[in-house]
């Protein structure tokens, strides 16, 4: 099944956990936060929350800016 | 020199009145150099999706330099999503302060008040100290204010355009009618324009793209910050009226053959 | 801070580039207050005729604080009342410095340009290193700086109306065409007036009323001598040009759902 | 006799010195200049220079001002 | 002398670009006189509580003169008592005309443009030809557009300060991103403020107090009229570029001795 | 439209207050339609050496159209080359009237007061019609009027940078204080610079690039022309005083609910 | 009962319609409207319209402004 | 011999009038005006003014400028 993780197209082959993807991906997980489908998934939740098919993942972190 | 009273805001107290944007600076090196050579308490960042292949962060600078870090929504055309950005900032940084900044469009990269204030009422109510980017409407200002918001950060002139004030009797009247503290955001373009703002009665100045884009970023920091203080202290001291007509400054009593 | 390197002028150097008036200063303390707070190294003073009741002379203050005197020329309308008066100076002071002026009227206090020139040629020819206040006509600045000048003083605006700068087209060009020093002279009103002055490439700033004046001078005097500080590291800092549209300083790269 | 100082008139019994002008008048001696009828008298010729009937004197020193 | 176009707005054609608002007039034969030396097409009103002991309405001058009336809402400080004004207006005048004013207090007189949006939004869809005072902020103007006004009305600087255009970058930006008339309210001081608006793209200027309470104001209505079309033209004939440097008028060939 | 009054100029009358330069006219036919757009009585020509090879002179142009030549001094460097090109002017055009022109050097064209005044007091006594450019220099504009100048021209700004009145207040003060009629000479760039000119207290301005240089020269011109109009008729209208607060407009007495 | 008239309390003896009060006030009925508790009253509804106790009236017209 | 003709070096025979110059340079005799050695003739002296050796002679016009 695939998901968007940051906009690109991701193949996963079970749903899994926003911590496992992370791990998966090899993502930062310090400094960053993650919304699922436009809601924020605090930190806590990452081990309980599962990312099932279709959905938009954002990963984000602190750039240079403003 | 004397310097400046701390700047007290969202029940923290700055040190310096002169906020740095990270925006533009060529490298984390220099970015470090310029938090110094400035003085700074508080560094803006932007949130972006994370790249792998992306060059440092800026965080770990600002950490090791030992200052407060302000994440900012640059970007955002909708309230929608600077909530949702202010809340993954919050969620990352750990920090409650947000610059909120809503644009009209991606050319001029002015402030969208309408959206703006939409959005500053969400966040307040979700607990954020929030610091909004907006235009020098008087109205507006003091809308954002009265709804909570911990200062208010009207610009100069466009973003990165190094115009300076345009209306600074604009930027006066907000000073004076606002109760919160004013931070002159975007326009700055050397140090007279910093000096200026905290003459007008800002209560600090943000400085981005002047400072990172200069020649030599660090010195133009040191000088922005010189001009910040500077224009603090003269507000303070207290300036002679602008007089139409000259006003002898030696005495013409005693003068020679007189 | 980062501070400026000293001004070389008539083969003396200066540590400060901030020039101080004593016009209108209410009390010989608050001149010295003044000349601490502002950290220059030259201060002006008129010459007049003695008065057997008169208060006690800024003399004694300006060497006590161990900085440079700078007799000026002050109510002079003629060439040769200018000329004597420096002789004057020169015999009471024991110094060759001469700040020249020489007005046109006694309201406008503008200078005589005609007899300005005619008072510096002799004045050059006796041994005077002579510093002229003079408009911002580019090509009467470069006639003084021909004839000799230790420097060239143009105006920024009428003596004591706090109107700032009201050509700097103008000072800049002088300072681009110049090969002397130039010294911001008259019109200051405020720190960013003063910062201003330098980033236009003024190698010095005088202020007297700004200061003398202001409600609290001594303040006034830290505040403009950071200005001047941060309006000369400004210009070595090389600003980011003007630009008509916005440049953004945060990317537009990795935004949320883009 | 009588002579301008500094724009007064003033008696003189007789031709006197500069340097007996300003004991006589009380007049300060150090960071003075003088001028006669419109010439500055340096500080080294007081003691020689004759002030003459009807001269001009200037005594001027250093004041606020500029 | 060539004349401008006529002004297409709200489905009608105005001859004259200069819109004459009546506050401040001395007598109604002054504004007789006004109207006609100003040539204009559209006098404002306000609507107020009938007074038996009122002196004669400005409508019978206004109807004697053949021009269109332009009822506004000054005074109303909410989008409630702005609706209701136009909707008093259009019973009692005739015409579904509006200039919308929600200002944000009785000091500043500045616009309140979260209550302008609102209640031109309302009046567009009942029917209202909205023509709303707004302030320089792009972002508003274009909303105010995009609702359905005829045209938008950004103020040059506060009601009957004379200070001209503050910031006039701000009205070219609007002038280039609407597609609706922009009309220039507030803030003419006198004929060059007039004729720098349409330069910087207005299609048209609003002068009340600059004509009203002029010293002579059928004289100046003549005068900024004149300056109204100048402004028109010189925009037209597409203006030569600022430069840094000068640019000889004169040839340097054929020179004697040369 | 109501007219200005003729200007009085050295013993003649000219009807309009714009003088044209023919600098930098693209054709003579072109110059034909601005003399004629501009409605101007006075047209200035420079001095050149005779070209066989040249084309059509401007003075068969001028003459058609029946308005008076001012032969001008420009390119000239010293008194002595003015004098001369004067004289021969005198001699080739029958006029006694002359724009002297000295300027300090080829980049700025600045002028060079001291050769201006020297110049100005040589054509006097030989019995010219001087008209001197000059800078905004008050004491230099009254020394010129004293020498006997029919007028005296003070720039806004470099020839042909377009960049308008730099130094209002310094224009304002040499009409204050000169006795001969002031014609605002070099910056005007478009109608409102003209306007500003007239409202400062200038008698007249002259305009050679803007209007010659425009996209469409004959349209500026009579824009400029409109523009010269308006602002004397302003300054004659007594125009309301600037206020730093708003002032209302519109009756506060007799609002709905009140 | 009482009415407020352009934020005057006037005296009515009975429930009268918006054109008799302009007519019982003396006030003009042309380039004015009226509006009744906040809401307009078209000219066409004046003869219809009933003023009752306690309403507020508003007649205005138009004056130099703007 | 050799004059200077507005800067250009011109072979003339024999000493001429500023007329005669005028005519055999095919110079435009309306509206221009003559300096020799920097001082003007007049249109008067023209036929009685010779121009010598190594004179220097200005012939201008009127041309668009200012």
């Amino acid at each position: 099944m695939t998901i968007q993780v940051n906009g690109r197209p991701t193949d996963i082959t079970e749903p899994i956990t926003v911590q496992h993807l992370l791990q998966q991906l090899d993502l930062p997980r310090t400094d960053v936060a993650v919304a699922v489908d436009g809601a924020v998934v605090p930190r806590s939740s990452w081990q309980q929350t599962d990312v099932g098919p279709e959905a938009q993942v954002e990963v984000v972190t602190a750039m240079q800016g403003g | 020199m004397q310097t400046t009273d701390p700047l007290k805001v969202a029940g923290d107290e700055l040190e310096s009145r002169l906020l740095l944007g990270t925006g533009g600076v060529p490298s984390l090196g220099t970015l470090a150099d310029c938090i110094r050579a400035s003085g700074t308490s508080l560094v803006t960042v932007s949130m972006r999706r994370v790249r792998p292949d992306a060059p440092g962060s800026p965080l770990q600078t600002v950490r090791d330099a030992g200052v407060r870090v302000l994440p900012n929504t640059a970007g955002c055309f909708s309230a929608r999503d600077a909530v949702l950005t202010a809340q993954l900032s919050r969620e990352a940084l750990g920090t409650s302060w947000v610059k909120l900044e809503v644009i009209a469009d991606d050319q001029t990269l002015l402030p969208d008040v309408v959206e703006t204030l939409a959005a500053a009422e969400q966040l307040v109510a979700d607990g954020f100290d929030v610091f909004p980017y907006t235009t020098d409407d008087l109205g507006v200002a003091r809308r954002l204010a009265d709804l909570g918001c911990a200062a208010v950060m009207p610009l100069g002139s466009p973003i990165g355009s190094g115009l300076g004030i345009s209306n600074p009797r604009a930027i006066a009247a907000i000073c004076e009618s606002v109760d919160v503290p004013v931070v002159l955001d975007a326009g700055i373009g050397t140090a007279s324009d910093a000096a200026l703002a905290m003459e007008l009665g800002c209560d600090a100045v943000l400085a981005a793209t002047a400072i990172t884009r200069a020649e030599a970023p660090a010195r133009m920091a040191t000088a922005i910050a010189a001009a910040v203080e500077a224009g603090w202290l003269a507000r303070a001291a207290g300036r002679i009226p602008r007089r139409e007509s000259a006003l002898a400054s030696s005495p013409f009593e005693g003068l020679l053959g007189s």
